[in-house]
């Protein structure tokens, strides 16, 4: 059933993932992209971890991915469907993701290591309170430095979406810019 | 049970798909979009160790890559839209203007 | 999350299943009776009797406007992107239906020797689940409006879409309060915690800051800023006929209901403390009509507020208040 | 209807959304107020003012015979041509109408007919009911419009009336009580 599943996850992830690169829309790439992180917050499930799951969910499809429609909407992108698909430096770029391809399909079929499963018995899932005592005692440092990170983003964002003139597109910008 | 090659492979496949489209792409959302593709192929990763070796660190360390991701792409959309402003336009090779 | 752990034979998962069909059903049928009793209360608000003439004071009329949007013409606008056109009121359908997934609708049940729990996914996240899974809502609303290729769906969708974004972040927050009282997030355990005094005493600034999300949220007035049909036509579903139309409708009943039983769950005790002629459960759905019926009778009270105003509200009143409620609620529990 | 109430509240009632209460309790009284709406057709019926400019009439006069002497001149001044007069002379030798058709689908209701007749002949009355799912049937006949009704001497009241369904259906005031003012309903006692 587990295998089933996660078949069927993956495909659609794979699938949607290279809808993302080749779609011409960058609303239908967006829409893809949702659809994969969906697919990867299911896989997150079958590991185990239903809370990074709902996070997923929570921060990239509810929040990252809803800002990004925000702006492409907010942009015209009619015309950028139009244009020209890849780089100038196309040839070069191609050769760089072969190798990389290459390089790890390497690595993943000659290291036998990870082709079988060393761990005996059903792995336990994680409580969330285990989960929430680890990350606020060994790594609180991480995460107030994260928090930091993200006050200064926040900032960061409502600064450069705001123009000089207060001109009433700054609101929405500001609506938009303020989110995560 | 799955072993976690699986994963492991799954999570190459999305890396390399992501690393296209921030390769190849001219226009910047799509770029930004492959990029938050990679990022999330290696959540995939962190979580599958995580649940191989039993280890907590894997589920901590994705939770910071999400939450560093959300303030990344905040920044980055909020260059964008000051960029458009000045720029009409939405392709990478436009941008290059340090390049003097 | 035992999603797929040992779920070999059938007879297991049977429950789930005729709980499944239950709950599906349920839900379809769900907003005949809704629109019937929100049409009769905005009558009898306006002093007037409202649908009388297809049944008994006018109870088939529902059905007869489910067959009028079934057998209207399904029209697509010229430049519109199809497939998404098509795509966008299953897109808004999908969210409200998996919440129902993590909702519980009472304690355990004895039926045919077996223990039935009531509800399909006693989820340990259940609480952030639904948050999650609602806040995808928007994606209908964002498809439907980019594909009509309409001004006027376009701009209903960018409100909508500024909006949900801004008043999620105090609806959040706003339940941490009760998450903190709970010591959980699973809303079995929640409406546990509510067996003494219920949430709603303890939480006062909290359930105002989630009511008042939670209209924002589903796009109620005086709140509907994304299909205002003074300034917008009819926001982003401007394109849409018959069908397609009535998907749309659907979900926005839906979405209240959703609103309605997270009110009762997480403020009002759940099925707790049930009157003696009542079951827990009855006791519980009497209070979501209950709610139901508010958020009716405020949409024919109120009018509509200005964007910039709910902007305000959302950022500079709620954002602050449900923060306050949190610092509040920490220092008394320390 | 709109009291325009300009004085400065405290801001405690602002805190406590008063105004908002208060706008929940009128609503929550009328929710359980009785409705003022007519019940129209079934069982009350508005009776027009006699100014109403209804389904036209032709008068009679004292012989039986009608007024109107086919001058066409209310055929003329109409304004959307729905007005078919065509005149003979009759055994007293009188110019009457031998056909007198008006298409009520084209019919704006304006009353020039009855401004322009010399005769005193056409008047628009009372009915307004005049809805009919075949555009054949809007064309009344000049039977139709000595039949038809007058203008209302109880004008500017609701009569008791029951809806009779028919190939045209209508409703029809029953009963001989006067009925009433139907202002009287809303009138707020304050």
């Amino acid at each position: 059933m587990e295998r089933e599943f996660f078949l069927l996850f993956s495909t659609v992830a794979t699938g949607s993932g290279f809808l993302v690169v080749l779609a011409k829309n960058p609303i239908h790439s967006a829409l893809a992209l949702v659809t994969c992180f969906v697919q990867i917050a299911a896989l997150f499930i079958l590991l185990g971890s239903p809370f990074l799951a709902v996070i997923q969910i929570f921060v990239y499809v509810g929040a990252i991915m809803v800002l990004f429609l925000f702006v492409i909407m907010m942009l015209d992108v009619r015309k950028e469907a139009r244009s020209r698909f890849l780089t100038k430096g196309a040839p070069l770029g191609f050769l760089v993701i072969l190798v990389l391809a290459a390089e790890m399909f390497f690595l993943l079929t000659r290291n036998a290591v990870f082709s079988t499963n060393i761990v005996d018995g059903v792995p336990t899932t994680p409580s969330i309170k285990e989960l929430g005592l680890t990350l606020f005692s060994e790594y609180l440092l991480p995460f107030e430095v994260a928090s930091v990170i993200l006050l200064v983003a926040l900032i960061g964002a409502v600064v450069l979406a705001k123009t000089e003139e207060d001109d009433t597109a700054t609101k929405d910008e500001l609506a938009g810019g303020v989110v995560k | 049970m799955i072993p976690v090659s699986w994963y492991l492979i799954l999570a190459a496949i999305l890396f390399v798909t992501g690393a296209a489209g921030v390769l190849l792409r001219r226009n910047v959302l799509i770029v930004l979009m492959s990029l938050e593709l990679m990022l999330n192929s290696v959540n995939i990763n962190l979580l599958a160790f995580g649940h191989h070796f039993q280890d907590l660190r894997g589920q901590i360390i994705a939770i910071f890559v999400i939450a560093i991701t959300a303030a990344e792409v905040a920044v980055a959309l909020g260059i964008l839209v000051a960029l458009l402003r000045n720029k009409h336009s939405l392709e990478v090779e436009d941008l290059a203007i340090l390049k003097g | 999350m035992g999603m797929s752990y040992g779920m070999e034979n059938f007879i297991a998962i049977l429950p789930l299943l005729v709980k499944m069909a239950v709950v599906v059903f349920v839900l379809l049928l769900l907003p005949l009776p809704l629109t019937w009793i929100e049409r009769k209360i905005a009558a009898h608000i306006q002093q007037r009797p409202g649908p009388m003439r297809v049944g008994w004071h006018g109870l088939l009329q529902p059905l007869a406007d489910a067959i009028k949007l079934l057998t209207k013409e399904d029209h697509i606008p010229t430049d519109a992107d199809r497939l998404l056109f098509r795509m966008a009121p299953v897109v808004a359908l999908v969210p409200p239906f998996v919440v129902f997934v993590a909702i519980p609708f009472g304690e355990p049940v004895r039926l045919f020797g077996v223990d039935i729990t009531l509800s399909m996914s006693n989820m340990n996240v259940g609480l952030l689940f639904i948050l999650a899974v609602s806040g995808i809502g928007v994606f209908g609303v964002i498809l439907a409006g980019w594909a009509s290729n309409s001004k006027y769906a376009v701009l209903g969708s960018l409100r909508s879409i500024a909006q949900m974004i801004s008043y999620e972040i105090p609806m959040g927050f706003s339940v941490i309060g009760v998450v903190m009282l709970a010591n959980s997030m699973n809303l079995s355990d929640i409406v546990a915690a509510q067996s003494g005094v219920w949430n709603i005493v303890y939480q006062p600034i909290g359930f105002f800051v989630f009511f008042v999300a939670g209209l924002a949220e589903a796009q109620r007035i005086p709140f509907d800023l994304p299909e205002a049909e003074g300034d917008l036509g009819a926001g982003y579903h401007t394109e849409y006929s018959g069908i397609r139309f009535s998907l749309f409708a659907l979900s926005e009943y839906l979405v209240v209901v959703i609103l309605a039983i997270l009110n009762v769950l997480l403020f009002f005790g759940g099925w707790q403390h049930s009157p003696f002629f009542l079951t827990p459960s009855l006791w519980f759905l009497l209070k979501i009509g209950f709610f139901i019926w508010v958020f009716m009778w405020f949409r024919f009270t109120f009018p509509r507020y200005r964007y910039d105003q709910l902007m305000t509200i959302g950022w500079k009143v709620l954002l602050p208040l449900s923060l306050l409620n949190i610092l509040v609620s920490g220092i008394f529990m320390f | 209807m709109a009291r325009s109430s300009t004085h400065k509240r405290s801001w405690i009632g602002w805190v406590f959304f008063t105004d908002l209460w208060g706008g929940l309790r009128l609503t929550l009284r009328y929710m359980f107020s009785k409705t003022i709406t007519h019940h129209y057709p079934d069982f009350e019926k508005w009776v027009p003012y006699p100014r109403h400019r209804g389904h036209h009439f032709i008068k009679t006069n004292d012989e039986g015979d009608v007024n109107c002497v086919a001058c066409e001149l209310c055929s003329k001044i109409c304004p959307c041509d729905c007005i078919t007069v065509i005149p003979f002379e009759d055994a007293k030798g009188n110019r009457r109408p031998e056909v007198f058709d008006i298409d009520l689908a084209r019919c704006l209701y304006c009353g020039l007919c009855e401004d322009a007749c010399p005769a005193d002949a056409i008047k628009l009355g009372q009915e307004y009911e005049v809805s009919s799912t075949r555009s054949e049937n809007l064309v009344v006949h000049l039977e139709d419009l000595i039949a038809a009704p007058r203008k209302s001497d109880n004008g500017g009241q609701v009569m008791a009336a029951k809806l009779v369904k028919d190939e045209a259906p209508k409703s029809v005031t029953t009963g001989t009580s006067d009925g009433f003012d139907w202002w009287e309903r809303i009138s707020r006692k304050e």
